[in-house]
């Protein structure tokens, strides 16, 4: 990942630059390679630094941008929430901490409205209705054999029959005791199935970004283009 | 649409989100008036005074944190893991006041610290020690999951803890943390909703609370009726997706799409 | 919020930016822009203790608070005259950006080292995980389908329909949490994000 | 040490040797690619047909939600989608809901199709507005009003005097978007945009929502595909190469396969291993 460089760089404060964050990409691997080391630490502490001083600078850009422009430019009904946003700070003083109250509430109550209100037709409805859906013919997403004529049942009752169980597993305040427990522990097996397929995926993810570290150094090194 | 409701999504969302708030508001009365509800037992919270007793035994302190949460409370995904993960921290807090280990809490969520010092401060006072707290144990890392991260594999590697416990809304620092955990031979207890993690800490952790069993247990743990008793409106709720779920099957091996057509309305 | 998702339309005023739900989005937006501050004093009080108790870390808290200082300086001039100085453009991209992407990469070796320790077919259930795992992964692998044509067959049958139930039911159960935690917060039941104990 | 079998001795292996074996399994295949064959899964190919539904002058949006730091798996994909809008004559907006550090994404995107952006023209083919945080709240203000969010794209012109923006102010005209993400912003636009109030949509159709994030979104978002919330998933480096193949680009995507291919095979033999052990252990203990 050369940022925004199409060729290796020819400026010496650029290549300064590449070797700079090779240098500080080995500081971070010394610790799973070898040992936690002062190196690591250094790299550790540099990068808490810079993260937070470009958050800060990136969030107040952002708020520049979306508060305090629209206010000189005379709407001052944006000097509430810049007000309320200093009464989060009422957050560090125990005695004054309940004038914070007021903004955690627009916080907590326009992102959770939100949610709520639009969750249950992707996450309830439309999963109840793709499972119930009969197999079309000859759909090959389904099918276990690519193309079988009559559409593939076989895994229609699979998902079917999976997600009643599985959903039993999660009945919190039922004891899973007596007739109940084999259909639990059926649906356990079907949720450790899903982390399973999960953690497969996972791991292609975790390699794709260290190999894409790997062939950093290699960019560096200039063994292979950029 | 029903021509007098004017309505601008579908009208069975509607429908179901004013059945599950009726549902929650009946069971919270009725837990909040007595009823017993009674939450599962759960393996990984009956884990923690044992977790906590081998560190008293070692002489060693605890690892505590509830993930990387995306940064923030306000987080309508992750910020009730972290709340159900510091209502356990309370849980821990006392059981370590009273057997004397240190216990450090990690995170990186700003607007979570004043909440974790206040439950930690009235775990203490709880068990009359209210000067053995020591704010500085409830370290923050301003929002940057890489930060709190590196830290946290420093100090587990540095202080050796007995035992970590994760609860909460964990991203792929769950696996860096566990698997230092696993290094050093602690005893790890976890618990997150979000499933991107689940296989990890499953795989690395002694206990695991899969999902919606963190909340459960928090509130099991705070004894808050309030939210055992929506606990049994979401297991209502949850009888009637199977119920919605074998009509739909049985009517989809006969061919019949009736149901379908009402869930879409 | 909600009335607005499902009534919004119909009721004057209260739909679209300008309106009330609107501007109650863009508040929101703003007041969390401003919570920065917060994590940004914790974090500066550890390591001015740290300095201050000359701890075995002091010298890192030291180069943190330095390096913190400077790069903050850049960033306002930025922020104040627009100019992007080149030590700051230097910085985001070698620096920054770099460690970003190493420190998102490292769990690459837990991973690996994860799966290895953990993976045992301990008992049925992590035989299962097991299973689901390693077929994934060799129908991910180009490789798999050189070595055997059934491993995409079977390790896309798991992505695309062995893994559905589990995640079916993860879907599920988390919206009917996410909307039993919602309702408590609207009556007032959930305390935790005031900063009280819940 | 004696009386240790093999698989005590694997046992207790130092664990930074697999560190080593896996980091230089996943570096040195870069010096000597494979190039084995790549069969495209459904949930690609749907993707792919998606973008082949665009006409010209039609907008579809890029949301840049993933950060620098998943490039690995995230860049590619954003790299062939954008060259395939361009392909069919589309028109591009793009934002970032997710990650600060968006600007250098789309500058490394920009660098890596010279042969796009030297055709297109900034603000009448695309236009970039950056970062802005506020995620969900965020998504639902954009349906309704993009203006209220951003008032003027990264170089500073007002969005009402881009040409791409004449008649666009809500997600009605936009096509679909395609969401690039590390962690659940594409929920967002499932719930807000495409099951979002449907009485804005004046057309009568929301926009689609497509993924094109990290490879664990292959288990998180399949149920989301199956249910015809997204109308195509394409997960992780393996996605983004089958999408590269689809549209004839070969890049990073493709190149990374090699080493996705060793360091699996590593995996796995690994996991064999000390599942063997276990149980060679086990019975030697019974």
């Amino acid at each position: 990942m050369i940022a925004n460089i199409a060729a290796y760089p020819t400026d010496p404060l650029a290549i300064l630059g590449i070797w700079v964050a090779l240098f500080l990409m080995l500081a971070i691997y010394s610790y799973p390679l070898y040992k936690e080391n002062p190196v690591y630490r250094f790299a550790e502490h540099t990068f808490v630094a810079t993260s937070l001083a470009i958050g800060i600078v990136v969030n107040l850009t952002s708020l520049r941008n979306s508060a305090i422009t629209p206010l000189m430019g005379g709407n001052f009904l944006y000097l509430i929430p810049i007000i309320l946003g200093f009464c989060m700070y009422f957050l560090l003083i125990p005695k004054q901490r309940w004038v914070s109250r007021y903004p955690i509430a627009i916080l907590v109550g326009s992102s959770l409205g939100l949610g709520i209100a639009s969750n249950p037709l992707p996450s309830i409805i439309s999963q109840v209705i793709s499972t119930i859906t009969a197999p079309k013919a000859g759909t090959a997403l389904w099918a276990w054999f690519p193309g079988s004529p009559t559409g593939d049942w076989f895994s229609f009752a699979f998902v079917a029959v999976g997600c009643i169980c599985s959903m039993m597993y999660f009945l919190l305040t039922y004891e899973h005791t007596g007739a109940v427990k084999p259909v639990t522990i059926a649906g356990r097996y079907f949720i450790m199935l899903a982390l399973g397929a999960y953690f497969g995926n996972t791991v292609l993810f975790r390699f794709s970004m260290l190999a894409e570290r790997g062939q950093y150094i290699l960019k560096v090194l200039g063994l292979v283009p950029i | 649409m029903g021509v007098w409701i004017i309505l601008d999504t579908k009208f069975i969302a509607l429908l179901l989100l004013i059945a599950s708030f009726a549902l929650f508001y009946a069971y919270m009365r009725l837990a909040k008036g007595g009823m017993k509800i009674k939450v599962r037992t759960f393996p990984a919270v009956a884990a923690i005074p044992e977790a906590i007793g081998r560190a008293a035994e070692m002489g060693k302190p605890v690892y505590y944190s509830t993930g990387m949460g995306q940064g923030t409370l306000n987080n309508q995904g992750n910020g009730p893991q972290t709340l159900a993960g510091i209502s356990i921290l309370g849980y821990a807090t006392r059981l370590c006041a009273k057997s004397g280990v240190k216990i450090t809490y990690f995170t990186p969520i700003a607007d979570s610290l004043p909440l974790v010092e206040e439950t930690m401060r009235t775990a203490y006072m709880a068990e009359g020690k209210p000067d053995d707290f020591d704010p500085t144990t409830a370290i923050n890392f301003q929002n940057e999951q890489s930060p709190y991260l590196t830290a946290s594999l420093g100090w587990i590697q540095r202080e050796k803890p007995a035992s970590a416990l994760l609860f909460g809304g964990f991203y792929y620092e769950s696996v860096c943390i566990a698997e230092a955990g696993n290094t050093i031979g602690a005893m790890q207890i976890g618990g997150t909703a979000n499933t991107h993690q689940l296989p990890f800490m499953i795989a690395a952790c002694d206990y695991m609370l899969i999902m919606e069993e963190l909340y459960a247990a928090s509130a099991e743990i705070s004894g808050n009726s309030d939210v055992i008793g929506s606990l049994r409106g979401e297991d209502i709720l949850k009888f009637l997706v199977l119920i919605s779920l074998g009509v739909g099957i049985i009517l989809a091996l006969v061919g019949n799409t009736s149901l379908i057509g009402l869930l879409k309305v | 919020m909600m009335l607005d998702y499902f009534f919004g339309k119909n009721i004057p005023g209260l739909s679209g930016s300008g309106n009330l739900s609107g501007q109650l989005q863009a508040w929101a937006m703003i007041i969390q822009l401003m919570a920065i501050g917060l994590g940004a004093i914790n974090l500066l009080q550890v390591h001015f203790r740290q300095v201050s108790r000359k701890t075995n870390m002091a010298i890192y808290s030291a180069w943190f608070i330095v390096f913190f200082a400077f790069l903050l300086l850049l960033g306002l001039y930025k922020l104040a005259t627009g100019v992007e100085l080149y030590p700051y453009t230097w910085v985001f991209a070698n620096v920054y950006t770099s460690l970003g992407a190493t420190l998102y990469a490292i769990t690459g070796f837990y991973v690996f080292s994860a799966a290895y320790r953990a993976f045992r077919a301990r008992n049925v259930d992590a035989a299962i995980l097991l299973i689901g795992g390693i077929f994934v992964m060799l129908a991910n692998a180009p490789i798999g389908e050189v070595i055997w044509s059934g491993f995409p067959l079977l390790g896309n049958w798991f992505n695309n329909v062995g893994q559905i139930p589990g995640m079916r039911a993860f879907t599920v159960v988390g919206a009917l949490g996410l909307m039993a935690y919602g309702f408590r917060a609207l009556i007032g039941k959930e305390r935790g994000f005031y900063s009280e104990a819940a | 040490m004696s009386g240790q079998t093999i698989w005590d001795k694997l046992q207790q292996v130092d664990r930074r040797v697999f560190y080593w074996i896996l980091f230089v399994s996943l570096t040195v295949p870069f010096l000597t690619p494979l190039g084995l064959p790549i069969t495209v899964t459904p949930s690609t190919q749907a993707y792919y047909d998606g973008l082949k539904t665009i006409e010209a002058g039609e907008v579809v949006v890029l949301s840049i939600n993933s950060g620098v730091s998943a490039w690995g798996d995230c860049l590619p994909a954003m790299v062939a989608s954008v060259k395939q809008v361009h392909n069919q004559g589309g028109k591009l907006i793009v934002w970032s809901i997710g990650y600060n550090d968006c600007d250098i994404t789309w500058t490394r995107i920009k660098t890596t199709l010279p042969e796009v952006f030297s055709t297109w023209v900034e603000g009448t083919d695309y236009v970039y507005f950056g970062y802005c945080p506020g995620q969900e709240t965020n998504v639902a203000l954009l349906r309704d009003d993009i203006k209220s969010v951003y008032t003027k794209d990264v170089r500073g012109v007002a969005t009402g005097d881009l040409p791409l923006m004449k008649n666009i102010n809500d997600a009605s005209k936009i096509k679909f978007v395609m969401s690039s993400d590390t962690g659940d912003a594409q929920i967002y636009y499932i719930r807000q945009w495409k099951n979002g109030p449907v009485n804005y949509v004046k057309s009568g159709k929301p926009p689609l929502v497509a993924e094109m994030g990290i490879a664990m979104n292959k288990s998180g978002d399949m149920v989301f595909f199956l249910s015809g919330d997204e109308f195509g998933l394409v997960a992780g480096s393996r996605g983004a190469a089958e999408l590269e193949a689809l549209v004839g680009r070969k890049g990073d995507a493709t190149i990374t396969m090699d080493s996705i291919s060793v360091s699996h095979v590593l995996l796995v033999l690994a996991i064999i291993l000390a599942n063997v052990g276990m149980f060679a252990t086990r019975g030697k203990k019974k």
